[in-house]
């Protein structure tokens, strides 16, 4: 497992008293299946909480509801003061303020590094195309590859796809960015990259929710751990805490499990 | 155990084979008779193949090509060879080569409009261009777009101001759309839009036309539908098909890809009870019924009738490959789509569209070879296909009599589109497997 | 559009004429594609007629089986394409027979070398008939009522007809005497061949157009009568010009427009009898032309002589 | 489990088009107006015009007697039937041509398909060349030419005639091909058991006699081929079956056919045609050339692509198992490469039979040239006949994808 | 790459006089290029050789043309006193006696696993199935899968897979085993469970001729390492020799290349 070296400056990372994301009583089911159970979670402006559990245990789906990739059937979801129900216009909003990076990119192959950053500012956000240029020039540089504007995704490395992916979302200038393990489909030269990254937007004070199992990384970054089994959230403490004394059997089993490995 | 131990002092260089394996010998051997078996079999099939050519070849290569009509060469050949063999008489289609190629359209009733169907072929093969090789300038989709209008324009001719009306109604209907669109969600501003284009070329265009005609008149020589002939017409049967049968299959391919049940049955079930049926019937309604089905005041055109029915036809088969080019695609470019806020429409059109069509190319060329093919069906409803236009020559009493020197001829024109648009998408679906993704 | 076609022609400025794909010395393209033949002399009579211009005719190719449909379906405003006339096509066909250009009669043709000489030695034959014509329904009659067996074998058109019987997938070639005199002579050995004596049915052709139109059906059938009528009168394409200007005979001058109106009561331009026989001659001349002995198809005047000259044909007065 | 509910939202108009729940709702009601109202647009006008040309839809012109005559049929038929049993001569007729258009390009497909593998240079590049050579040129030329080589090429009965005749039949004078098709021995029986008559048509009772006894056997067969499993599963060694399977097929049905009194009826020249036997005629033998010719070459490719499907390390896994080609053949390749095949040739089927519609084109009078022939031409009722004739065909085609479906489910549930 | 830590019974392992295979002036040709040249090789039985080299070298084609996979021009291959020819018998015999273990398994996947065990031994030992069902379930035993019996191909991991290929050439009561990179195509933690297999099949006895780049597994259990290059056996020596005091150039060259990575 990579630990990052970079020194980072804490400092910074402020956690402001409004509300970003609020989950009360949120329940799914994929059919008969409980997948999430319960789930009661409040995330604070420019918090930065990592997620961690056994593969299966719904993760994916619960971050996956907070931008209506998947939809809930009891509980509130209010992101940004903006409940999230079935109204359309409520979901595009949310949708606006909230950045997604997935565990395989998932950028346009058929679109260059520039036309993925800004295809979703000028359809979405009708920002002129010049302008739209700018800004995602402007991202892809903090992602540190500028010179790779045009060309295509295919001739990119996975480190390099996934900060695009990054760049990509916060060309939409996104209040509130998703990981879904972003790290786990590359290869571990190129892991660092991407979690210093990562590390960066922590430091500018975004808010982040990210489903990962670099434990370096959360330690480094993280105000919070959340961790989940079986749909519930089963412990949440600070990494420090969570870390070195982890207070649930499952917990204890889990994280001995990842790190010894 | 050290007599285990060896090390080699000197590096052997390449030796040549031995003969047996090389060479021509070495060839034959493995490719011919590398068995008593594999040798009778080459031996059986050599034999079939010189037989075959032997009692082929001289009725091919000692035909003739200078004779007014089959009598002629029937004398000649009795004055040349004595006996009452007969070869083949090249002749007819030396003589009437240019109707089956342009039909009488553009042969024999028009004088010297050959160039008109050779420049609306140029046309269509500039106009793929940018969608068949991925590297030729962008400047190109204009001549694409170009083309949609100046095709029909050089086939059939009139005024250009028609096909110009048409296009610039088009264009107001793309605006129409852009401004709807503000208003309302995607499903409802394109009916509307597409509507509003309907009653604009409904309304406007005959006066528009007229007005820019008599101002400026640029003018090519009408010529009818059904004068329409020879592989003009069949090319043209095919080029219609396949590019009004785009959009069609795309709306049909999404609606059957579509969580929507009654839109997804809709679709499934035309494109179903189309690809139940042949063609022939197909045909059928389109010159015997299709009138029924149009208010008795309108004029129709039984060419435009088949057209309009092998689009259809076309356009089942096409959604069917575009479907597989969607489903081939990873579902995490729609939630990518999602997540970036884009519409249903957006996404279609930005993201997944442009993917999918380029993987449907090779199954959308191999479509057009079929339609094209097909279109020999229309001379069983008396249109003047190249087949049909073979009996008409075979009526006149100049030619009365020739049967294979016609069918090859047409044989081998056939074949040369077809084998080498076949040949085209197969180096496609290569370039596409190799492509860098 | 069933009633006011001749508005709906008028307002096209064609007419849309319905022939066959191809039958030689009736309708059939020449070898720079246009068309001839004795029906597409009538079609330009009738576009001489209403249009003074016996080119403003759109010729319709259509086959046996789809000439009704299109006729109906309003593809074709008249249809000169050999057409028989017969009650059920009259009357359920719900189609109008407007008159009669040629009478006709089913024959057969066999090879000579078949020792056969009449159409009741052809038990266990296997014939080559066009399908979709009265010629089947006459040949299962035929053989039915003389209780013969036979092999038929339909085919889709003349030209692919023809070549079977020429290669001997049949013994039997029937069809229209009229027609079988063309496919004779147009086959490689037609001294081989031998048209049997028997006419087995009556065939009599003429053009059809939709039910219930009268005054299209009025202006069809009178340019036809006038064909006839010109004949009768002595009237021909090189004198009509001349006798147009008034004769001494009422007859030439009511038919011609010297006097009375009859063209006006068709709302036709006065001069249409004049024009049309201008265009095409009098039906002696098409026929001359286009079928008659001087010509490969060589056929005989025979029935479709005068009724003065013991045929049948004959125009009712113009008056 | 929370059980908390949700508050109920109060419904408004905008809900309509801006809740997800309900804007699918929205759209498919328009998208239906919206074909409703196409529908019900063309039908109208259907309605009109066919009632302006005082023929209202009425399909009993099929009771109604045909007067023409079909020579190719299957079942009894002569033109004082009505059009509707025409019309079922012609189905069996499309069937018929479609069923042994199948077979026997399923036959030369598979051949050629191995052909085309072959190791030969030779056939497989002739092999190659017949395939591009037929499949891109259309297949109505391919049946014209079938048809007219046949015509063309083959002695006309006459030419059987006389002393020192030009032709001869085959196989000591039991079959005869000729331009106008091909006469085969007929069989008869000296002690008949009559017919059943069903209404439409009569059932031979010898022939369900001989097929009960045929499918008795296939199961005597499979019985005994268990017995050999089963021997097999316990000594190792399978014993023989071919023989005792083919005798136990032959046997009983010689017996059967001796017990009937069986002999052949053979063609014999009389008149201008050859009488007796069983005819098949020559439109549907160019037919079924041209049919067969053109679809051959899909099959073939199909089943290259089939075979070539399975990867080259099945076969060698094989041999250095110690299984010979030929057990490899049947045990490791041709059970994979057959679920790609089944599919590809399935829908071939299905092209086939429907190409089979341009019968038309040479008079073989299948369900096309009957029903939207001949009968629509002496009826006139084009709109009840192709509607008929569209509904029959997209019967047969469903038919056969539903087959293909059933096996392509049952295939993926034993892959895992 | 792993290192076994199993502890071996290095007495166990006895090699005697008899000769299993013995290679005499073997050429072969690809079209014109060369790819054996002048191959002289004895395996006695019981013994366990490893053969390296670069790629392309000619290691693979070398054992193919053992069991008759490919067929050299030149020169003579006898196993088990058997002859290699054209002759067909032959080659049946050899080809019994001889197992073989691809880089990508080649199992059948058709058929279950059980079922991929059986075939060879029923279809051409003519063994009665129930038998042929009991070794197959020794052996599966042996590799740790007696559980997998039932399930298809697609259903095992890689190494499982790899597994039941060596369970499925040993039910053919082969003397001799060939093995062609069987580790290669494996993620690192399958490649232990396949070589424990392979070092039990060793300390049986069983005469391995073993193509791998797991020098580890060379060191262990291999009485004879042969290094090959452009088609021509270049050293041979016994692993602790070859390793610690390559003789050739290329040997040192690639030695130094494979253990640096
Ligand atoms: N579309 C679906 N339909 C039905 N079940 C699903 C669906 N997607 C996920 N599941 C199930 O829901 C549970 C939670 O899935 P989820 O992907 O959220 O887990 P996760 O914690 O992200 O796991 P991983 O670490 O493997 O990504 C799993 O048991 C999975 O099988
Ligand atoms: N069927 C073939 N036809 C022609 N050349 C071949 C063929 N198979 C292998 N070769 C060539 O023969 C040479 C030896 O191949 P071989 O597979 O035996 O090498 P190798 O030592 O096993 O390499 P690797 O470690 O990559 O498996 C290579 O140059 C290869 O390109
Ligand atoms: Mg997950
Ligand atoms: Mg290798």
């Amino acid at each position: 497992m990579t630990d990052t070296a970079t020194e980072i400056d804490r400092s910074k990372m402020q956690v402001s008293d409004e509300v970003a994301i609020q989950i009360n009583n949120m329940n799914k089911w994929y059919g008969t299946f409980h997948v999430l159970r319960d789930i009661n979670l409040t995330v604070n402006r420019g918090e930065r909480i990592v997620i961690a559990g056994p593969s299966g245990s719904g993760k994916s789906t619960m971050i996956r509801c907070i931008n209506r990739l998947e939809e809930h059937q009891q509980g509130d979801i209010i992101v940004d003061g903006t409940e999230l129900t079935s109204d359309l216009k409520n979901i595009d909003k949310i949708r606006s303020e909230v950045g997604m990076c997935f565990q395989h990119f998932n950028l346009f192959p058929h679109l260059t590094i520039l036309e993925n950053c800004t295809l979703a500012p000028i359809w979405v956000r009708k920002t002129p195309k010049k302008e739209a240029e700018e800004t995602a020039m402007h991202f892809l540089e903090k992602v540190k590859i500028p010179d790779q504007a045009n060309k295509y995704p295919g001739q990119l490395s996975g480190g390099q796809q996934q900060r695009v992916a990054i760049a990509r979302s916060l060309c939409m200038k996104p209040r509130i960015m998703l990981f879904d393990e972003p790290t786990s489909a590359l290869d571990p030269e190129m892991i660092k990259e991407v979690l210093d990254t990562m590390i960066e937007l922590a430091e500018e004070g975004m808010t982040m929710l990210c489903v990962t199992h670099e434990m370096g990384f959360a330690r480094q970054v993280a105000n919070r751990v959340i961790f989940m089994d079986q749909g519930q959230i089963v412990e949440q403490n600070e990494p420090e805490e969570f870390f070195n004394n982890p207070q649930s059997e499952r917990t204890k089993l889990f994280l001995s499990q990842i790190l010894g490995h | 155990m050290s007599d285990l131990s060896y090390v080699r002092t000197e590096m052997l260089e390449q030796k040549a084979p031995p003969a047996s394996s090389v060479g021509l010998v070495g060839w034959l051997r493995a490719n011919l008779f590398s068995s008593v078996g594999n040798s009778i079999l080459t031996v059986v099939t050599l034999f079939f193949l010189l037989s075959l050519l032997a009692s082929m070849m001289p009725w091919i290569f000692l035909g003739i090509w200078n004779a007014d009509s089959l009598s002629h060469c029937r004398e000649i050949f009795a004055e040349r060879y004595g006996d009452s063999t007969e070869y083949a008489c090249w002749a007819v289609v030396r003589d009437r080569w240019d109707q089956i190629i342009f039909g009488y359209s553009f042969g024999n009733l028009n004088e010297g409009l050959y160039w008109r169907p050779l420049v609306g072929l140029a046309l269509i093969i500039l106009a793929l261009l940018p969608i068949l090789y991925p590297n030729v300038p962008r400047v190109l989709y204009v001549a694409t777009a170009a083309s949609l209008f100046l095709y029909p324009w050089l086939i059939w001719g009139g005024s250009i101001w028609g096909p110009l009306t048409i296009a610039l109604c088009i264009i107001a209907g793309v605006f129409i759309y852009r401004f709807a669109s503000r208003f309302m969600i995607m499903a409802f501003a394109m009916p509307v839009a597409i509507v509003g284009t309907a009653l604009l070329i409904y309304f406007a265009m005959a006066p528009v036309a007229g007005a820019l005609g008599s101002a400026v008149p640029i003018e090519l020589q009408s010529v009818p539908s059904r004068e329409i002939s020879g592989f003009v017409l069949s090319i043209t049967i095919g080029i219609v098909a396949i590019v009004a049968s785009l959009p069609i299959a795309v709306l049909l391919a999404l609606g059957r890809q579509s969580d929507l049940f009654i839109v997804n049955k809709l679709s499934t079930g035309f494109i179903e009870i189309i690809r139940g049926v042949p063609l022939i019937t197909l045909i059928f309604v389109a010159t015997v019924l299709m009138k029924y089905f149009l208010p008795s005041s309108v004029d129709l055109d039984p060419v435009l009738a088949v057209m309009v029915l092998v689009t259809l036809f076309t356009a089942a088969y096409i959604a069917e490959v575009i479907r597989g080019g969607l489903a081939a695609l990873p579902k995490g470019q729609y939630e990518a789509a999602d997540a970036l806020g884009l519409t249903y429409w957006q996404a279609q059109r930005l993201i997944i569209l442009p993917q999918a069509l380029k993987i449907s190319i090779p199954g959308i060329v191999s479509n057009f070879i079929s339609v094209f093919k097909d279109t020999t069906l229309v001379s069983i409803v008396a249109l003047n296909d190249p087949l049909g236009i073979s009996d008409s020559i075979r009526s006149d009493s100049d030619w009365n009599g020739i049967v294979w020197e016609l069918y090859g001829f047409i044989a081998i024109v056939f074949w040369l589109f077809c084998f080498s648009m076949s040949r085209y998408s197969l180096w496609l679906e290569r370039q596409l497997q190799t492509g860098h993704r | 559009a069933a009633a006011g076609t001749l508005d709906d022609v008028k307002a096209r400025g064609k007419i849309n004429c319905g022939v066959t794909e191809g039958t030689l010395g009736f309708s059939s393209r020449d070898s720079t594609g246009r068309h001839q033949g004795f029906d597409v002399e009538f079609c330009r009579a009738l576009g001489a007629a209403i249009f003074d211009d016996a080119d403003a005719v759109e010729y319709v190719e259509l086959s046996s089986k789809n000439r009704f449909t299109a006729l109906s379906a309003g593809q074709v405003d008249v249809l000169y394409r050999t057409t028989t006339w017969t009650f059920s096509r009259d009357v359920d066909l719900k189609t109008s027979f407007v008159g009669i250009n040629y009478y006709d009669g089913q024959g057969f043709m066999v090879p000579k070398e078949l020792g056969v000489a009449s159409a009741k030695e052809l038990e266990g034959a296997t014939v080559c008939i066009e399908t979709g014509t009265t010629t089947e329904l006459n040949l299962a009659d035929f053989f039915r009522a003389n209780s013969m067996e036979y092999t038929p074998l339909p085919v889709g058109g003349t030209t692919e007809a023809k070549a079977l019987f020429e290669e001997g997938a049949c013994d039997v070639y029937t069809t229209d005497a009229s027609a079988l005199a063309g496919v004779r002579a147009s086959l490689k050995d037609p001294s081989a061949y031998l048209i049997l004596p028997e006419i087995v049915s009556k065939e009599p052709l003429g053009p059809t157009v939709r039910h219930g139109d009268n005054e299209w059906e009025d202006v069809v059938r009178w340019t036809q009568n006038s064909l006839v009528a010109a004949e009768e009168l002595g009237v021909t394409s090189a004198n009509v010009a001349e006798l147009a200007a008034g004769t001494d005979n009422p007859s030439i001058n009511r038919m011609l427009g010297a006097e009375g109106n009859l063209c006006e009561m068709l709302t036709l331009a006065p001069d249409c009898f004049v024009k049309a026989i201008a265009a095409t001659g009098n039906y002696g001349e098409i026929f001359e032309k286009t079928i008659g002995e001087s010509t490969p198809i060589g056929l005989a005047r025979g029935l479709n002589a005068l009724w003065t000259e013991g045929g049948l044909q004959y125009s009712p007065p113009f008056r | 489990m929370s059980d908390t509910v949700a508050p109920k939202e109060a419904f408004r108009l905008s809900m309509l088009l801006y809740d997800s729940r309900y804007r699918g709702i929205t759209i498919q009601v328009f998208v239906l107006l919206l074909v409703l109202s196409a529908i019900f647009w063309l039908a109208n006008n259907a309605v009109q015009n066919l009632a302006a040309l005082g023929k209202p839809l009425r399909f009993d012109f099929l009771g109604q007697t045909a007067s023409y005559d079909i020579s190719q049929r299957l079942i009894e038929y002569k033109s004082t039937d009505t059009h509707g049993r025409a019309v079922l001569v012609g189905l069996l007729n499309t069937l018929l041509v479609a069923f042994m258009g199948c077979v026997a390009a399923t036959i030369l497909g598979v051949i050629g398909g191995v052909l085309r593998l072959s190791n030969n240079w030779l056939v497989s590049r002739l092999v190659a060349a017949y395939v591009e050579i037929f499949r891109n040129v259309p297949v109505l030329l391919w049946i014209y030419v079938c048809m007219f080589t046949l015509t063309a090429i083959a002695p006309q009965p006459r030419e059987f005639r006389g002393d020192n005749a030009n032709a001869s039949m085959l196989l000591n004078d039991s079959v005869a091909v000729t331009n106008r098709g091909i006469y085969f021995p007929e069989p008869l029986f000296s002690r008949p058991l009559g017919d059943i008559d069903i209404g439409i048509f009569k059932i031979s009772i010898e022939l369900l006699v001989l097929l009960g006894v045929l499918v008795a056997g296939i199961y005597a067969g499979r019985w005994n081929n268990k017995r050999a499993n089963a021997i097999q599963v316990q000594t190792g060694d399978r014993p023989a079956t071919a023989i005792v399977n083919a005798l136990m097929i032959i046997v009983p049905i010689l017996a059967v056919l001796i017990a009937l009194g069986f002999h052949v009826g053979k063609p014999e020249l009389k008149g201008f045609n050859f009488k007796g036997g069983i005819n098949m005629s020559a439109p549907l033998i160019g037919l079924w050339l041209g049919l067969t010719l053109y679809t051959t070459t899909y099959i073939i490719e199909a089943v290259r692509s089939g075979i070539q499907a399975v990867s080259k390390g099945q076969s060698e896994a094989a041999f250095a198992l110690g299984l010979r080609p030929g057990r490899t053949m049947s045990l490791v390749i041709l059970p994979q490469a057959m679920r790609v095949i089944i599919p590809q040739l399935i829908s071939q089927y299905l092209n086939l039979t429907k190409n089979s519609s341009l019968a038309i084109a040479i008079g073989y009078m299948d369900l096309v040239s009957t029903l939207g022939g001949i009968t629509l031409n002496q009826t006139g009722r084009e709109m009840e006949s192709i509607l008929m004739l569209m509904a029959i065909y997209l019967a047969i085609s469903l038919t056969i994808s539903t087959a293909m479906n059933w096996y392509n489910n049952k295939v993926k549930l034993t892959e895992r």
